[in-house]
């Protein structure tokens, strides 16, 4: 099979498992997830076969691998749909098939496969657990979640979306999986519909992204108009390029490249949950899982970023808008990472964290430090991944601790009321462990370290220096927060009863944790650079030759500066000591001195938007259109009009209908049939051999007749 | 070596032979019986032209194929008809099926 | 020299300047030629037909503990001779109200079947009838003959029994044919031909090692397509007497025994054919004509002593398991099985040879296992109602 | 008249007269099997026409599968094992007649065809008619859908016939 066939059935696999699953199997748990983790594994191995087949081909960036087909016909041209891997999509590819196979594994394990169904689960909520009894006394385990299959169903989608995201080689399919991942957030975060948190979740996710789609889509759309396609292929050549850039769009004295981009990043900053648009995030973790939340955070929310790596020769021609970018990723990294220090919801602080690292992806492509950014999109994608999957089996763990008591008041999910956790479950504490240095930049060691210590360099070698400081303090807060959660949840003594009772995950949710770890921590050295002291060049910058291949310039490797190295570990290690120093005795919320009410209610965002946007929409609707114009205005025209149709009605029905329609058409032709019937109806006979002899007379008849008459 | 028309006159009067089949035999089975001559009948034709035609193009056999595939399920819904009846009406004779009339 | 390779032309040359040396034109002299070749190997065949008799009951006797054959001749070898002589001097039965034509027919047609087989055996690199490119069709369309010559026998003998045993017997068949078709598609694939000769001469490994869970259905399929035991419903002496040919008597009856045990040996052929490499063997084939026919047999008798070692081991089956066996379990594992070959064959194209292999041989391992499973979980529950439902009475006492 | 020829007339022969045989013969479970030599003949004008693969597959599909099936279909439709009273209907020569017409229409027409003495070139040496019958069955660019919408019909018809022949208790 060559190279592009596979790439085409690389998605495939999810997306039929979702209609297996949803039309056939759901009643069958077993056969649901063997499908669903099945379709998976074969996404998976078709990844790392184009994977490693891209590894063998030398200047990949020049010839990708490339394949497309016609799709719509628009007038005289065709939309051309296709799919593409060129470095960075293999690279990409490569951690987007991990993490989701690891999802689909760890999944299993977190819905609580081979439980008892349980006593009170109904659809739609969380299951509650079960009652078993054993060599005669009674306790509670975990119950299996009631709507287990369907949860498949919709991570099989979800992967469909994402491969296509990954694969397209032109905006249009890309933004159609982009769509697809929209629908599949909002089912995933509104899985337990019954709980109105939940839903409401669900309803904000999808009418942020929506916010940022509409200017995609707009901006797609203008690329269209503009270039008459939207290949990749086609428009990141030099012609294309150049006339966007030259051209003027008229709005904002930006250029048509900067326009489109501007539009564009529009959409990355509602997926990616960037400010101002970063408000659905956090409330997504009310999603039934942390799987589902990692889902988003390490997954989807990278296909934000992805987009504008996707993108970025045009979005580059711009300066203003690379301005713009710049801006938008610095603030919000430094944003969010103040507010992470202040959230005690384990998934939150994760959240929160996801946004501002993204946010430093976002600046790093602002100030065109291309392959600095991907890189951190892959690393953080492995090790955030491996911290959400990491806290959602601390949930797992504490859940069974809440069981055990059978208090259901304590929240599973706040890490004041864990503690102690590392003795308990020492799998999830180590790769938890790995999880927090990666992220915090711990030196050396971890995959962190070396993509967070290229953007910083990056910003300081270009001469971006309000970017660096900004980008260097959010850094100093992520370590500080990181060892913070750490510390309060795996350190010191357990603060509950639920906590010293919480115990280690199944294997079906350890070995994701395991796996990601270990790539959390070797990633990284695929792209150590080369000018680094002592261990520089000891193994090849690989990452930056392999990935910089992608772009028609291939990027420098940076001369080494001291200052940005020595400040990315004065931030990581003096952040990591901060916080373990300030939390290390810290044993409730009231002690924590950082709950500051700003930082703890996200900077009042969600309020402000609730009076600005969602009570003046709710206004509009209820009272102006629906009272006013509805009711009054078009209900009253319509009410004149029922009488006026009703006269009209009964004079055609009394005066047309019954005398001509009726008598003359309708009982005249029937009794003309009626008479032929009566006439004819000896012919049949019932007998099927005569009618094919009266049949073949007839043939015969007529064949003969027209033979003789016409041809001869 | 044997001219077409041999092949084609062959096939006509099998179809024919069938046809008489399916036109005067009381027994339904034996009217599917006068069937299957007249759709073999149409194979030799086929089967016939692809030799006589173009070898390199495969369009008689495949068609052959086809009614082979045809014929088959010809011959499964119609015996299951049959017997349907005969479990029904107990005859399967086919003057006496003849409740559809007027 | 050339004899010892290629034997068969050697002495068709001589013959053929012996006969044109007799004034025969050329073409007649070739059919003439090709008829003496058909004689040759139906006597070869009817010879060893008579020695499988003695063989099928050496073997059987040593299952159940007996000597077998042991007076006339050495080790009973003259045994079948006699058998044959009482046979043929036995009085030679119609029953009333059989239907004389066909009854008479079914017989030969029975051994007809059989011995059409052998037209496309290829006995050696050049030793063969004829090399059809549609082989291995072919065999299905000689194994629908046999069907014909059973359900003619058991509709023709006017007979209860005989007609209850032919219906089992063909309801069998046919449906054993389908898993066989798709069994003998998976040699095909790996070849690229349908033709024996080609699917021989193909396999420098044998493709039991590609495709073992192929061998096995195929020699399961084998099994019923024979009805022999476990499957030989058709007979089931102890609620049908002797089935299709109960009321055959002397040679007529004789046929339907021979042919019986040739076609069981002959599957054995095409076993080895189609799954251990027909003539091949460390090359010998390449060294003399002589050795890759004593090849093929040694393989043949192999395969048929497994066929008797499940024959006289297992026990009768029931005819509605042996068809729900068929066509809710063997049917759609060798689909699969065909599916899941056909896909590692195009996956796997242009890999190294070793890879091929256990890439191939692991499919089939992991599919078998599946398979297993899946009857494994099917067979508890059945046991589950059954051991439910006695435990139900047993309260009751 | 060459050896082929002298095989065509018995061929054709046997199979008309079998086929006469088919549809005149009383007794119907000998209708099937005449049928089935009928249908050997035919498998044998396949194989002079070179087409190997048809011939066989006439042999397995409809002697190995639809003949068995017919006669099954005429043991299962009666009560004894007799036929007895007249197999044609009364208007067995109305029949007779169109055919007989049909046959001479067929004939005429076939008389005015230009095409109809026209010989078979010989086939080209290293061309495989399985082969090439498989690959235009399954590639795209030959008769993949044909063929698939066959194989439904063949599934569809299956399940049908199963469903009308139930025997619901």
């Amino acid at each position: 099979m060559t190279t592009e066939t596979l790439i085409w059935l690389i998605p495939l696999p999810p997306v039929l498992a979702f209609f297996l699953i949803v039309l056939l199997t759901n009643k069958n748990k077993a056969l649901s997830h063997t499908i669903g983790v099945g379709a998976a594994f074969l996404s998976w191995l078709g990844s790392m076969i184009v994977f490693v087949r891209a590894l063998g081909v030398e200047h990949l960036g020049e010839h990708p691998f490339e394949s497309w087909i016609p799709w719509l016909p628009t007038g005289d041209t065709w939309l051309e749909i296709g799919v593409l891997v060129d470095p960075t999509g293999a690279a990409v590819l490569f951690f987007v098939a991990w993490t989701i196979f690891m999802i689909f594994l760890y999944s299993v394990g977190y819905q609580n496969f081979g439980q008892p169904r349980g006593d009170h689960d109904h659809m739609g909520l969380p299951p509650h657990g079960a009652t078993v009894e054993e060599q005669g006394h009674r306790h509670v385990v975990p119950s299996v979640e009631p709507m287990y299959s369907r949860f498949f169903a919709f991570l099989g989608l979800f992967a469909f979306g994402m491969y296509v995201l990954v694969l397209s080689d032109n905006l249009l399919t890309f933004f159609v999986g982009w769509e697809i991942m929209g629908l599949c957030s909002y089912l995933l975060i509104g899985f337990w519909y019954a709980k109105e948190s939940a839903r409401n979740a669900a309803i904000k996710a999808f009418m942020t992204t929506r916010v940022g789609d509409v200017f995609m889509l707009l901006g797609i759309a203008y690329l269209y108009s503009a270039t008459g396609t939207l290949s990749f292929r086609e428009i990141f050549t030099e012609t294309i390029l150049h006339t966007l850039a030259t051209v003027p769009s008229g709005v904002l004295g930006l250029s048509a490249a900067g326009l489109i981009g501007l539009l564009l990043f529009i959409g990355t900053i509602g997926k990616s949950a960037q400010f101002p648009l970063h408000v659905w995030l956090p409330d997504a973790m009310e999603g039934p899982t942390p799987v589902s939340a990692m889902i988003h955070a390490a997954t989807m929310v990278s296909a934000g970023v992805y987009a504008v790596v996707r993108m970025f020769p045009l979005i580059s021609l711009d300066a203003q808008t690379m301005t713009i970018v710049a801006f938008i990723g610095a603030f919000t990294a430094i944003f969010s990472a103040t507010i992470a220090v202040a959230q005690n919801d384990i998934k939150r602080v994760l959240a929160y964290s996801t946004i501002s690292q993204l946010g430093f992806m976002i600046a790093a492509l602002g100030i065109g430090a291309y392959v600095a950014a991907v890189f951190h999109l892959i690393t953080h994608a492995f090790f955030k991944a491996l911290l959400f999957l990491g806290s959602g089996s601390v949930i797992h763990g504490m859940e069974h601790g809440v069981l055990h008591t059978g208090n259901h008041k304590v929240d599973p999910q706040d890490m004041f009321n864990m503690g102690g956790l590392r003795r308990k479950m020492p799998i999830t504490f180590w790769t938890f462990l790995i999880g927090g240095f990666a992220l915090s930049g711990f030196p050396i060691i971890t995959a962190g370290f070396w993509s967070k210590d290229e953007i910083l360099a990056d910003a300081f070698g270009h001469g971006h220096t309000a970017v660096f400081i900004t980008l260097a303090v959010a850094a100093f807060l992520t370590a500080f927060y990181t060892m913070r959660q750490i510390t309060l949840t795996f350190l010191g003594e357990p603060r509950t009863k639920e906590a010293e009772h919480a115990q280690e995950t199944p294997w079906t949710m350890t070995l994701p944790l395991v796996i990601l770890a270990f790539f959390a921590v070797t990633y990284g050295w695929v792209g150590i650079p080369e000018h680094f002291p002592l261990i520089g060049g000891l193994i090849p910058n690989w990452f930056h030759e392999f990935v910089g291949g992608t772009l028609a310039e291939h990027p420098e490797a940076l001369e080494f500066r001291w200052e940005p190295l020595a400040t990315s570990l004065f931030v990581a290690l003096g952040g990591l000591f901060f916080g373990w120093q300030v939390y290390r005795n810290v044993n409730s919320a009231a002690e924590d001195r950082l709950q500051i009410p700003l930082l703890k209610n996200k900077y009042y965002f969600d309020e402000i938007y609730d009076r600005v946007f969602v009570k003046p929409a709710i206004w509009l609707a209820e009272t102006f259109v629906s009272g006013w114009m509805d009711k009054g205005l078009i209900d009253g025209i319509l009410h004149v009009f029922g009488p006026v149709t009703d006269r009209l009605g009964s004079f055609i029905r009394n005066y047309f209908d019954l005398p001509v329609i009726n008598r003359f058409f309708g009982d005249g032709s029937a009794d003309v049939t009626y008479w032929f019937g009566g006439k004819l109806r000896a012919v049949q006979t019932g007998r099927i051999q005569q009618y094919l002899m009266f049949a073949l007379v007839v043939f015969i008849a007529v064949g003969a007749a027209l033979y003789f008459f016409l041809l001869a | 070596m044997v001219p077409l028309s041999w092949f084609l006159f062959l096939a006509a009067a099998l179809f024919s032979i069938g046809l008489f089949g399916v036109l005067s035999r009381r027994n339904a089975v034996a009217i599917l019986l006068g069937i299957e001559l007249m759709l073999n009948s149409v194979n030799i034709n086929l089967a016939a032209f692809w030799r006589y035609g173009n070898v390199l193009h495969m369009e008689g056999q495949v068609f052959a194929v086809i009614v082979f595939a045809v014929a088959a399920a010809e011959v499964a819904v119609g015996l299951a008809l049959v017997i349907s009846v005969y479990r029904k009406r107990n005859t399967v004779i086919a003057d006496d099926i003849d409740m559809m009339k007027w | 020299m050339s004899f010892w390779i290629d034997p068969l032309k050697v002495a068709a040359d001589w013959l053929l300047g012996i006969f044109t040396g007799w004034g025969l034109p050329e073409v007649a002299a070739q059919i003439l030629i090709g008829f003496l070749g058909v004689l040759l190997l139906i006597s070869v065949l009817m010879l060893l037909d008579i020695f499988l008799v003695w063989v099928e009951r050496k073997v059987v006797s040593r299952f159940q503990d007996r000597i077998g054959p042991n007076r006339v001749g050495p080790f009973g070898l003259i045994q079948p001779f006699a058998d044959i002589i009482k046979l043929l001097i036995k009085e030679d039965t119609t029953p009333g109200g059989a239907d004389k034509v066909v009854y008479n027919i079914a017989p030969m047609l029975s051994m007809m079947s059989v011995l059409i087989l052998w037209a496309v055996v290829p006995l050696a690199p050049r030793i063969l009838g004829v090399d059809l490119n549609v082989g291995a069709l072919y065999i299905i369309a000689a194994g629908a003959i046999g069907t014909l010559s059973i359900i003619m026998a058991g509709w023709s003998s006017n007979n209860k029994f005989a007609l209850i045993g032919a219906f089992r017997q063909v309801a069998v068949m046919v449906s054993f044919e389908i898993p066989m078709l798709a069994t003998l598609l998976i040699p095909t694939i790996f070849a690229g031909s349908m033709g024996l000769s080609a699917i021989t001469q193909d396999q420098n490994i044998w493709y039991v090692f590609l495709a073992p869970l192929g061998a096995l259905i195929f020699l399961i399929a084998a099994i019923a397509e024979l009805g022999r035991a476990p499957f030989d419903m058709g007979e089931a002496e102890s609620e049908l007497v002797s089935g299709y040919n109960i009321e055959y008597s002397g040679m007529k009856f004789g046929m339907f025994y021979a042919g019986e045990l040739l076609h069981a040996f002959t599957f054995g052929g095409f076993w080895a054919i189609m799954f251990f490499g027909g003539y091949r063997f460390l090359g010998l084939e390449q060294v003399s004509a002589f050795l890759a026919v004593a090849v093929i047999v040694f393989k043949a008798f192999v395969g048929y002593w497994i066929i008797m070692w499940v024959k006289y081991t297992l026990m009768r089956i029931r005819i509605d398991h042996m068809l729900a066996f068929n066509w809710k379990f063997l049917t759609p594992l060798a689909f699969t099985l065909l599916m899941v070959v056909a896909l590692m064959n195009a996956l796997l194209a242009g890999t190294p040879t070793w890879f091929y292999v256990s890439g191939m041989f692991l499919s089939n391992i992991v599919l078998a296992w599946i398979a297993i499973e899946i009857a494994r979980s099917y067979s508890r529950r059945e046991r589950e109602k059954v051991e439910g439902s006695t435990r139900v009475v047993e309260a009751h006492h | 008249m060459t050896g082929q020829q002298i095989i065509f007339l018995a061929v054709a022969l046997f199979t008309l007269g079998s086929g006469f045989m088919v549809v005149t013969t009383r007794n119907l479970i000998h209708a099937a099997l005449w049928l089935i030599s009928t249908l050997f003949g035919v498998a044998v004008v396949f194989a002079i026409l070179n087409a190997g693969f048809l011939a066989v597959v006439q042999v397995v599909v409809y002697i190995g599968a639809i003949a068995i099936l017919f006669i099954f279909a005429v043991m299962l439709t009666r009560k004894d094992m007799r036929d007895q009273g007249p197999q044609t209907n009364q208007n067995w020569w109305v029949g007779a007649l169109i055919a007989v017409l049909v046959f001479g229409g067929l004939v005429f027409l076939l008389q005015g065809w230009n095409g109809l003495s026209r010989t078979a070139a010989d086939i080209p040496s290293g061309f495989d008619a399985v082969a090439e019958l498989g690959t235009a069955l399954v590639s795209p660019a030959g008769y993949v859908l044909p063929f698939e919408v066959a194989s439904v019909l063949l599934v569809a018809a299956l399940v049908g016939a199963v469903y009308v022949a139930f025997n619901r208790k």
